[in-house]
C-alpha cells in the first residue's frame, strides 16, 4: 500500500465517523479530504472558520472565486442552505462547543490525549490559526496522521514534546496503522489497518496500547 | 458621514509606527487598493493586526515583502515566506495569537470590554504570563483588547452613511476590526446613495465607519 | 436539521426549574405562541432570563402574572407591576443587570467564553463580590456567562435548516439566546425551503437551531 | 412659565448641543423629545439600545407596529439609512465609546459628576436598563431634568445618596434653572434661565458651583 493510498484509507474511515446531521470542520491538508468520503445518504454541513457554514465542493475549473475559500485558501463553492458570518461568530461557533466534530492533521499525540501541531521550534513557526480553539471547542476531536514520521518514528507518544495546541482534547486518533481512542484510562487501540497486524502497530507505538477486546480491521 | 476620499488620501493618513488592522483571510477580504497604496507611500515601521500575513505576493503580505512591517499580531504566518524568513532574521516582531482569540480581542477593543476569559490556549505557550481563571473545573486565560489607530476594511458595498455588505468569505475579520481601530477606512466596490442597502441586511453600521474609498483594482 | 413541531410540543419539553431564555424588548420580538402554550401547561418555578418583564399582559410578562416564575435575571421591571409586586412581596428573586452586560453575558455563554471584563457598573451595587481589575487607569468588573436549558426564539423566517432572520426591532436578545441554551426552539412567521435565504442575510445559522415552531397567533 | 414649558425649554437646550452628523441616544421620558427640537439644516442619527440606529419620528395614527419600538416602547419609524442589529451589537456601539451623546433623565447628579437614576430603595426598582452602559460608555452625558424634585429640595447635590448609576461619568446638566458643566474643578454654571437669575439657581442647588465668568441666558 503506497503512502496516498494510506492517507486515502485514513480520511475514508474518518468519514464514517460522521453522522447525519452533523456539524464539521475540516482542518488544512489531509482532513480537508474526509469531505470526498462522505455517504450520499447523510447530510453534512461543513463549517470552515474563516467565516462560512455549508462548505460545497471545488468549483470547476474557471470558476474560482478568490473570495470564496476554506480556511486552507482552497477555492470552494456554497452549498444550499448555507450561511456566511464574521471570524467572532465563526469562533463562538468553534468555542462555543457547537460543532460535532473537528479533524485535524498532527505533528504528534500522546496518550493524555494532547495534540502538538502548530510548531516545531527553531524549525518551523505556522502558526495555531484556528486550531488551538477548535481543539479546546469542539465535541469530538479527530486527528488525521501518518503513525509515524518520515524517520518512522512513532507520532503517538507517552508525552508530547513539542509545544501543545491543547491538553487532554484529542478523543479519536486515525492513522494508516490503527484506530485508537483516548479514553480516561489511556488510548485504547480499537482497529487496526488491513495490511498491518496488532504487533507491528505495537512496535510501531511508543506510547502504551491498551487493546480493545475485540480489535476490528478496517481498509 | 464618512468622507470619500482616495487610496493615496487614505494612505497619507498613516504614520510610521502606526498600528494598522487588516481585513484579511489569505488575501480574501484584503483592501488591495489600499495596500498598494501604502506600498507606494513606502511607510515604515508599522505594527500590522491580521489574521495570517497571506502570502508574499498577495493580500496583506506584500507589505511585509516590503519592509514596512516592524511588529505584527496574526495568529498563521505559514503561507508567507518572507514573514518566516524576517521572523528568523530578527527583523520583525511577532505576537502569534489563536484565531479565535485575536478576533474576540478586537471585538473587546470595539465593544469597549476589558478583556475576555477563553478557554482556548490553556495548558500552551498562549498562557504564559496571563491570569488564569478556573470555574466549575474548567480553565480560562485573561485576554486583553487588541486596539489600533487605523484599520483597513474591505467591503462589498457602502452607502453614503458608511453602511456596509461584505461578500461571502472576503467578510472574515472586517466587521469586528472595522470596530476596533480610531479611524476606520473602508475599500468598497461600490458606494450607494442612502436607503439603497435594506436596514435589516447592515452587517456594519455606518457609525464605525470614517472613510470610503473606491476600490480600484 | 431541526425538528418542527407545535407549541403545545415544545411548552411540553419545559420542566419545573428550568433556566429559560426569552427573547424580547418590551414585547417585541418575544415568542407568544410559545409563551402562551407554556401558560396553558403550567409549569412553574421557572428562572427566567430576558431584557425586561415587558407588561402585565403582553411579552413575558404575562408568565409573571401567571406566577409561573420563581426567579428572574434582567435589566428592567419597570413595565411590570407583577414583577414589583412578587418582587416586593418576595415571591420572586431578582437579579438585575446593566443591559448591555446582560447581552455580553448571554453572548458569553454562546461563544464559550468563560467571563467578559466590562467598565459598566464600576462603583456601582453591580461591582459587589465582583472580581475587579484595574488596566491603563480604567476600572472592569469580572461577568460570568449566563447559560440556559431553554432558549425561546422569535425569529421572521426560517428555513428547514434552521438559519434565520429577523424583523426590525424584535431582533434584539434573540440572536445571542439562540447561542447561549441547550435547547433553542424558535418560533417563526414563516418556514421555508433550504436556500431560500441568502447566505449573506442570515443573522443565525442554522446550527444554533433546535426546534421550528409556526407562529400561531 | 408652567412645568410643561420648563421641560419643552430643557430639551430645546440639549438639541442645541448636537453637531451635525452626532450620534445620539435619547433616555426614556423627557429626553426622548430632544429630537423634536433638531434644527432642520443637520443630520442626526438618533440610535435606540433595542437595536436599531437611524430612529424615524413616531408613526402616523393606525400605522404602529408593535415590532418597530424605541427603548421606551414607544412606536417609532426607520430613517432612511437606518440600520438594525442585536443587543450585543448595540451594546458594542454603546459601550465601545461609538455614541456622541446621550441624554438621560436623573433622580440626582452631584458635584463629582456621579449619576443615580435606577432605584430608590424600598420605593421604586424599575431597574437599570440600558443606562449604566449609556453613561460608562458614550463621550457625552448630558442629563436632562428638573433642578428640584417635588418638594422643592435640590436634585444637584455634593454627593449623591442613592444607588449610583456610574460615578464621574455626566458632562453637562441641564435643567429647568441652569446648564452646568461637570469639570475637574466642580460645577461650572454656565447658563441660567431667563426666567429665573443667579441668587435663585444657587439657593436651588445643595452643591457647590463655580460661576462662569460670562454667565449666559437660555429659553
Amino acid at each position: 500500500m503506497d503512502r496516498k493510498e494510506k492517507r486515502k484509507m485514513i480520511v475514508r474511515r474518518i468519514a464514517q465517523e460522521i453522522k447525519d446531521g452533523d456539524f464539521v470542520n475540516l482542518g488544512i491538508g489531509m482532513p480537508t479530504e474526509v469531505a470526498n468520503y462522505i455517504p450520499e445518504d447523510i447530510t453534512v454541513y461543513f463549517q470552515s472558520e474563516n467565516g462560512i457554514l455549508g462548505v460545497g465542493p471545488a468549483p470547476e475549473p474557471g470558476k474560482e472565486d478568490p473570495d470564496l475559500i476554506n480556511a486552507g485558501g482552497g477555492y470552494i463553492t456554497e452549498k444550499k442552505g448555507a450561511a456566511y458570518f464574521d471570524s467572532c461568530t465563526s469562533f463562538a461557533i468553534i468555542r462555543g462547543g457547537h460543532l460535532d466534530m473537528t479533524v485535524l492533521g498532527a505533528l504528534q499525540v500522546d496518550q493524555e490525549g494532547n495534540l502538538a501541531n502548530w510548531m516545531i521550534p527553531g524549525k518551523l513557526v505556522p502558526g495555531m490559526g484556528g486550531a488551538m480553539d477548535l481543539v479546546a471547542g469542539t465535541k469530538k476531536v479527530v486527528i488525521a496522521m501518518e503513525h509515524r514520521d518520515k524517520h518512522g518514528n512513532s507520532k503517538i507518544l507517552k508525552k508530547c514534546n513539542l509545544p501543545l495546541t491543547a491538553a487532554g482534547k484529542v478523543n479519536l486518533i486515525v492513522t494508516d496503522m490503527a484506530v485508537i481512542e483516548v479514553t480516561e484510562k489511556g488510548l485504547l487501540l480499537k482497529e487496526v489497518a488491513a495490511w498491518t497486524n496488532l504487533e507491528e502497530v505495537k512496535q510501531a507505538t511508543e506510547a502504551d496500547l491498551i487493546v480493545a477486546d475485540n480489535v476490528g480491521t478496517f481498509e | 458621514m464618512p468622507q470619500i476620499i482616495s487610496a493615496p488620501q487614505a494612505a497619507a493618513l498613516i504614520k510610521p509606527h502606526d498600528r494598522i488592522m487588516f481585513g484579511s483571510f489569505l488575501a480574501a477580504g484584503a483592501a488591495c487598493s489600499l495596500i498598494d497604496a501604502l506600498m507606494e507611500a513606502g511607510t515604515q515601521n508599522l505594527h500590522m493586526i491580521t489574521i495570517a500575513t497571506d502570502y508574499d505576493d498577495r493580500g496583506v503580505g506584500k507589505l511585509i515583502s516590503n519592509k514596512q512591517i516592524k511588529s505584527l499580531q496574526c495568529s498563521h504566518i505559514g503561507t508567507n515566506k518572507s514573514t518566516q524568513a524576517q521572523m528568523n532574521a530578527g527583523e520583525i516582531e511577532i505576537e502569534l495569537i489563536p484565531q479565535g482569540t485575536l478576533a474576540e480581542r478586537i471585538r473587546a477593543a470595539g465593544a469597549g470590554l476589558g478583556g475576555i476569559l477563553t478557554p482556548t490556549g490553556v495548558d500552551t505557550v498562549v498562557e504564559d504570563g496571563k491570569q488564569k481563571f478556573e470555574f466549575d473545573g474548567k480553565a480560562y486565560i485573561l485576554e486583553r483588547p487588541i486596539k489600533a489607530d487605523f484599520a483597513f476594511i474591505r467591503a462589498k458595498k457602502a452607502d453614503k452613511l458608511g453602511n456596509l455588505v461584505y461578500y461571502k468569505t472576503a467578510r472574515n475579520s472586517n466587521p469586528a476590526m472595522a470596530m476596533a481601530a480610531k479611524t476606520t477606512i473602508v475599500e468598497v466596490d461600490e458606494i450607494v446613495e442612502i436607503g439603497q442597502i435594506d436596514p435589516e441586511n447592515v452587517i456594519t453600521p455606518g457609525i464605525f465607519v470614517d472613510y470610503l474609498v473606491k476600490r480600484e483594482v
